[in-house]
């Protein structure tokens, strides 16, 4: 491999890393306060792929953006109420089953109304341009994904470390059952964490398809599991962790994929959460919690 | 002991299959001769098999009577969707089975035709097969037949075509467990080796797989004089746009599949260049069958303006044309059998000779049609044009 | 201590820390043979971290317990606990022996939980039966194939007999969600006894029970600790209940044990009345 | 009467249902041309009843959330199809790569037993080795909360699927190719009817497993089992060791999912590595949940309410419809399996219980049920 090949697939790897990491802290956040593997995540995310192709149709992308991100969150806020909200009490396999019926739910849904077939991503113009550095070539997206990853997790953790709000959020996940007898809004708290999930899941994937074009109903399934791997190999519950899982996911697939293992960079990535089961099983930086009895 | 409960749903199937049939059967009052469609118009091929299956449509709404010993029987189409899963195509094909179909036509993608042959072979009833182009579909089976030439002649005439435009080198990118992809990339790797060319890379992906980046980046440091990538649509216009944006500037080739205009929708001034070969030119007009077809289908099209947009527009796809052809080849086969028995439409089937839209229709021992010519077709100003036709002996 | 050759239970130096926490601070208690001891203090005191680590778990960071003549648990502080210790005795104990709550229940200890845990939504014989388990003899696939008919049967006779025994028996085709406070609180000691142990382990039995009923459960324990021949360790808040029925008491605060001895002594110890009444220092 | 069934009548009642259900099987598989559809229906729900109940062995009484039922019947299906395809065709098969020598030659050897018997080992084989990967992943997973487990089968089910396919194993399970030429379940002889066995064949070794299950539910390993779910703590408070009894439910399940994997094998014909994608999954979740967490009736039923509907009674939903000449707008491609997640969301959201709850058949419920439903359901109980 020359050095500019492994530059280029460097800069893939962490690219395709930024856009995992933005999905992969949906989970981590869900994961933390309700401990439910948002199944219909990896869907939020497709649905915002969709979105995206019809808000482009009929107007620029400076408005359609927000407005995708917005109608994004609705979605997410909205599976959170009708098939979350109502299960709280109920044994938490009942609600990770509904996560799944979620899930199931919105892909067929996308096959019924938009069919199988691949749905073009529309281009956002300024996002293509192509830079050529040397014999290295990429478009901007490609160069801003990571960093515009890394510039929302400051804002994030800021938010979490630093406001009343994040204060909220951190007891509720260290202690569900205290935060609300000290008078915390669960269900407040529940609702912002599906905001900011699913925020960062129409971003993600607005990064995510612009690089690679199309929408299908199953574009969100594998790129799910595989950020939900992230989550758990940095650490379940912590927003660093999940970019950090993130980018090693990203960056090892790349590099899978490029060495010719492409049949095992899947598998590679389920492999790592194997391993990280075994060995560190509150991931690279997570805190050990010890369960009550 | 728990399975008792069965029973009860058992008697509701039983009940169920009587009086479906006894529905059928006052629907078949008159003299109706039933022909399966056995296509896929969800999934990954949903948009191919859409297409055939406008072919079959067009065909019957042309000609929908056929005499079998003297009686003139309707021909009624009984469509069913194999969502281009193989699963799926098992059911799919025993619901035409049960619907007593006489012959069936289909499918596009070979996967699920090979899945449904052993149902068809089981229950004796003839398939034909319009663009399923992996050799494993009538090997072996009897009963399935095909009006378009396989993956190993597709392979060569692509490998002929890639070394008559000069390039020495190739990559070949194929999908894995898919055998259309990797069949035809398999024939190309063998075709283009045997003429002499290198193969410098050879990359596989995985079903659903939509980042090319990391294998791409590996053709382009290999630096193959063409790239060689058959592959469902769905993934035609990813490959393309993401090898042009790593700065790729080879040729890229592939198979049939490509021939279809969502490509060029989604893949824009990218996809300039594209060559593929397939199986019909709607602008061939030296076969008079083919160019009324052409007209015909055209207006069909017009007349329903649903299938207009499914299809992406006027243009005619090859696969269009096969289905066609097969479902004109059925009703040969219908005609000289005499009868709506299904073996014997089998075995009549095996000595049809018919002049169809993709050109002369004959089987071998194997069922497959015996053809020899192949269409080259490029992207040119944002539509599929004709390049050369290219005869393999 | 003396005559400990009819000790049962035995804890040396047990220190269990979490993180920077420490729950339970090197503390030595005993239980002789047919004793019944009671484990008081205030709320958050670390009781029920002693009960989970003598019933395995949590191992504990340091120490020692041993149950009859058996060392059951042993540990000294490792990996990152080695810089975060902050309990005495550090180094003492060599080699770690970390059984699993099953296994000491085989070994003859038998718990109860300070929130009932039955098996909610199986009947009260079932509940009983699940602790024959763990004695079975038959293997999986005897099991399966009914091969052991005989021991089936005997486990079932045995299950049935306890809940005669118990009390229970009419209430046995119930499911125990449905049962009153009370009976579930029964069911749980009874499905202890199912397991035939040695060494009782009570977490506070009386948590919830109006005067009367605690006054019954004074009685029933004697009873059981006479029909099983039992040694009981038990927590509890009621200390009406704690007096009359404690042979001997320890008390602890923070951890650390601040007072042991007699019902007596017990009561009239400054240290224990400080750190339940709390004291201006 | 009724509520005193003797045991005598309810063993009466079981051998004629046996008996009644065997004769109908015969008379549709032996009449297969007329009932085509309905053979492969009841084929495929019979085979997806094994895999549900397994499942519900798992999610259901044990308490442990498994997602890896695609990937262990991939292994049951490739392995039964490698030992079930005919040594003559087995080059038409393998016609890119060949089959590797040593399992050409392995398989040369098994050819003196009569194809019943390889077939039966394939399965068997099969079992047993997702029984071993399922007791490989077991040991650090089960440790860990329920919900790694679900994603670690998850996983583990994907890269079953990335290994069966990948180039490398071109000379064992075909790669990407599939395999095709895979006997079905018709026994073929001179002397019977043709089409025998097409349904007796699925249904005896369904009934097989499924009263294995029920068996180790009822035994005291069921009990464990279920003590396990309801309380994880108390469990091992009570001396059951929970890895072995979770590595013990985790294996009997995966060993059962394989053997239906086996038979859908053999069921389709043909197979590769995408028929076992994560959607297998789900649509066994859905039976599973539709018949009712905790009830092996529930899922039996369930595997052929939901495979009768979703194959062919409700396939109209695919169809435009017409009434009138207006077509209504609804119906088209995709809307069957809208439907079915629907009504996956409403039982998961309202009739959490499903069609059976834990409730489980018993005749006397079944013949009490039309004058007294409340009742019924108590009496349906619980059986010993």
């Amino acid at each position: 491999m020359t050095s500019t090949t492994i530059i280029q697939h460097i800069l893939t790897g962490i690219s395709l890393g930024g856009a995992y990491a933005l999905i992969a802290i949906g989970y981590t956040l869900v994961y933390g306060i309700l401990l439910l593997i948002n199944f219909a995540h990896s869907d939020i995310f497709m649905m915002a792929g969709y979105f995206m192709v019809f808000a482009m149709a009929v107007m620029p992308w400076p408005i359609a953006i927000p407005l995708v991100i917005a109608v994004t969150i609705f979605l997410g806020v909205v599976i959170e109420k009708a098939a979350y909200k109502p299960l709280r009490a109920a044994p938490r396999m009942s609600i990770m089953i509904s996560s799944i019926g979620v899930s199931y739910l919105l892909q067929n849904l996308a096959t019924y109304l938009f069919s199988a077939l691949p749905k073009g991503y529309p281009t956002i113009s300024p996002l293509k341009r192509v830079f050529q550095i040397g014999s290295v070539s990429a478009s901007l997206v490609t160069f801003l994904t990571p960093v515009l990853t890394l510039i929302l997790v400051f804002i994030l953790m800021y938010l979490i470390n630093h406001t009343k709000l994040g204060m909220a959020m951190r007891a509720v996940s260290k202690d569900y059952d205290t935060a609300k007898l000290m008078g915390i809004k669960i269900n407040q708290i529940i609702s912002v964490t599906f905001v900011i999930g699913s925020a960062m899941a129409a971003i993600g994937s607005i990064l995510y398809f612009t690089d690679r074009m199309s929408v299908t109903p199953f574009s969100g399934t594998l790129p799910g599991l595989k950020c939900f791997v992230a989550a758990v190999l940095g650490g379940i519950g912590s927003v660093p962790g999940a970019v950090l899982g993130g980018f090693i996911i990203g960056i090892s697939e790349t590099f899978l994929t490029a060495m010719g293992y492409s049949t095992y960079s899947d598998a590679f990535t389920f492999l790592l959460l194997i391993l990280i089961l075994i060995f560190r099983p509150t991931g690279l930086i997570g805190e050990t919690v010890t369960d009550k009895v | 002991m728990k399975k008792f409960l069965a029973i009860l749903l058992i008697s509701v199937l039983m009940l169920s299959v009587l009086s479906g049939c006894a529905a059928t059967g006052n629907a078949a009052g008159g003299n109706v001769i039933k022909i399966g469609v056995f296509e896929p118009v969800t999934g990954e091929n949903g948009g191919g098999g859409f297409q055939e299956v406008l072919g079959m449509r067009y065909a019957n709404s042309k000609v929908n009577t056929v005499d079998i010993g003297g009686k003139t029987y309707t021909v009624e189409l009984v469509e069913v969707d194999n969502k281009s899963d193989k699963t799926e195509a098992v059911t799919a094909a025993q619901s035409l089975m049960s619907s007593k179909v006489s012959v069936v036509l289909g499918s596009y993608g070979s996967g699920v035709s090979i899945a449904a042959g052993e149902i068809f072979k089981e229950n004796k009833v003839a398939a034909i097969g319009a663009s399923c182009t992996n050799p494993q579909v009538t090997l072996g089976n009897d009963f399935y037949f095909r009006v378009c030439f396989l993956d190993p002649f597709q392979g060569t005439v692509m490998a002929n075509y890639a070394m008559e435009s000069g390039a020495k080198t190739a990559a070949v990118v194929t999908q894995l467990g898919d055998d259309y992809s990797s069949g035809l990339g398999n024939f190309f790797l063998k075709a283009f080796e045997e003429k002499g060319g290198t193969i410098v890379a050879q990359e596989q992906y995985q079903t659903n797989q939509t980042d090319f980046k990391a294998i791409l980046t590996n053709i382009k440091a290999a630096n193959p004089d063409i790239i060689f990538a058959p592959s469902s649509i769905a993934t035609a216009p990813l490959m393309i746009k993401q090898a042009r944006e790593l700065g790729i500037t080879a040729p890229i080739a592939a198979g049939d599949t490509w021939e279809n205009t969502s490509i060029i929708d989604n893949a824009g001034a990218d996809a300039e260049g594209v060559t593929l070969s397939t199986f019909f030119d709607e602008n061939d007009t030296s076969n008079v069958i083919a160019a009324d077809f052409v007209k015909g289908f055209k207006e069909y099209l017009k007349a329903n303006p649903d299938s207009l947009s499914k299809n992406g527009g006027e243009g005619v796809a090859a696969v269009s044309a096969l289905g066609y052809d097969a479902y004109m080849v059925a009703l040969e086969a219908i005609k000289a059998a005499g009868s709506t028995d299904t073996a014997k439409i089998r075995d009549a089937l095996a000595k049809v000779s018919y002049a169809g839209v993709t050109g002369a229709v004959t089987f071998d021992e194997n069922g497959d049609a015996n053809k020899d010519m192949a269409y080259i077709k490029t992207i040119k100003d944002g539509k599929f044009q004709f390049l050369k036709t290219v005869k393999v002996g | 201590m003396d005559n400990s050759a009819s000790t049962v239970l035995a804890l040396r130096d047990v220190t269990m820390q979490f993180g920077g926490v420490v729950a339970v601070d090197n503390l030595s208690l005993e239980v002789r043979r047919g004793e019944i001891v009671a484990l008081i203090g205030p709320n958050g005191a670390g009781k029920t971290t002693v009960f989970n680590v003598v019933t395995g778990v949590y191992a504990p960071t340091n120490g020692q317990v041993s149950f009859g003549n058996q060392v059951i648990a042993k540990n000294s502080p490792q990996g990152k606990m080695q810089k975060l210790y902050a309990g005495q005795n550090k180094g003492v104990y060599k080699g770690s022996v970390q059984p699993t709550p099953d296994q000491i229940t085989k070994k003859g200890i038998a718990r109860t939980f300070q929130n009932i845990r039955l098996f909610k939504n199986m009947t009260v014989f079932e509940n009983v039966l699940i602790a024959k388990h763990m004695n079975m003899k038959a293997g999986f696939f005897a099991a399966v194939f009914r091969l052991n008919a005989k021991e089936e049967k005997n486990m079932r006779a045995e299950s049935l007999a306890l809940l005669d025994m118990l009390g229970l028996a009419d209430l046995k085709d119930e499911i125990a969600n449905n049962l009153p406070y009370g009976k579930q609180r029964r069911l749980e000691i009874a499905r202890a006894l199912a397991t035939k142990p040695e060494l009782l382990l009570l977490d506070e039995p009386a948590a919830g029970m109006n005067p009367q009923e605690t006054e019954a459960l004074t009685d029933f324990i004697h009873q059981i600790k006479n029909d099983f021949n039992l040694t009981i360790l038990m927590i509890e808040h009621h200390m009406n209940l704690v007096m009359d029925i404690s042979d001997r008491i320890y008390v602890i605060d923070f951890g650390e044990l601040i007072a042991t001895g007699t019902p007596e002594e017990v009561q009239n110890n400054p240290a224990v009345i400080a750190a339940y009444l709390g004291v201006d220092e | 009467m009724l509520r005193s069934m003797t045991k005598k009548s309810t063993t009466l009642l079981n051998l004629t249902a046996v008996v009644v259900l065997v004769t109908l099987l015969y008379l549709l598989e032996i009449n297969k041309n007329s009932f085509g559809m309905a053979v492969s229906i009841l084929q495929k729900s019979v085979i997806l009843s094994i895999v549900a109940v397994s499942m519900n062995l798992l999610n259901g009484f044990t308490g442990l959330f498994s997602l890896g039922q695609a990937g262990f019947m991939a292994i049951g299906a490739y392995i039964t199809a490698i030992f079930s395809i005919s040594s003559d065709t087995i080059d038409s098969v393998y016609y890119t790569s060949g089959l590797a020598p040593w399992l050409m030659s392995f398989k040369l050897g098994l050819d003196v037993f009569p194809s019943a018997i390889r077939i039966l080992f394939g399965l068997l084989l099969g079992g047993v080795v997702a029984g071993l990967f399922a007791a490989l992943i077991g040991i650090p997973v089960l440790r860990l909360k329920s919900d790694y487990l679900a994603i670690a089968t998850l996983g583990f089910s994907e890269i079953i699927r990335a290994i069966l396919s990948s180039p490398q194993m071109d000379q064992i399970t075909n790669g990407s190719y599939g395999l095709k030429n895979i006997p079905g379940f018709a026994i073929e002889s001179d002397f019977l009817p043709v089409g025998t066995g097409s349904l007796l064949v699925p249904f005896a070794i369904a009934a097989l497993c499924i009263t294995f299950m029920v068996m180790l539910i009822k035994s005291s390993y069921g009990r464990a089992f279920m003590a396990i779910r309801e309380d994880g703590v108390a469990a091992e408070a009570m001396g059951i060791n929970l890895l072995k009894h979770k590595e013990l439910s985790f294996i009997v399940s995966s060993f059962m999912t394989a053997i239906a994997g086996g038979l859908l094998a053999m069921f389709m014909r043909s197979i590769d590595a995408r028929t076992f994608q994560i959607s297998m999954t789900y649509d066994i979740l859905l039976i599973v949940v539709i018949g009712g967490l905790g009830s092996i009736t529930g899922s039996i039923l369930s595997a052929f309410l939901v495979t009768a509907s979703k194959e062919w009674w409700l396939r109209f939903f695919d169809q435009p419809l017409i009434t009138g000449g207006i077509t209504i707008p609804l119906f088209r491609t995709g809307f069957r399996m809208v439907v079915f997640s629907v009504l996956l969301m409403v039982v998961v959201l309202f009739f959490r219980r499903g069609l059976m709850g834990n409730r489980e058949f018993s005749w006397s419920a079944l013949l009490s049920w039309p004058k007294r439903m409340p009742k019924a359901k108590k009496g349906a109980n619980k059986r010993g």
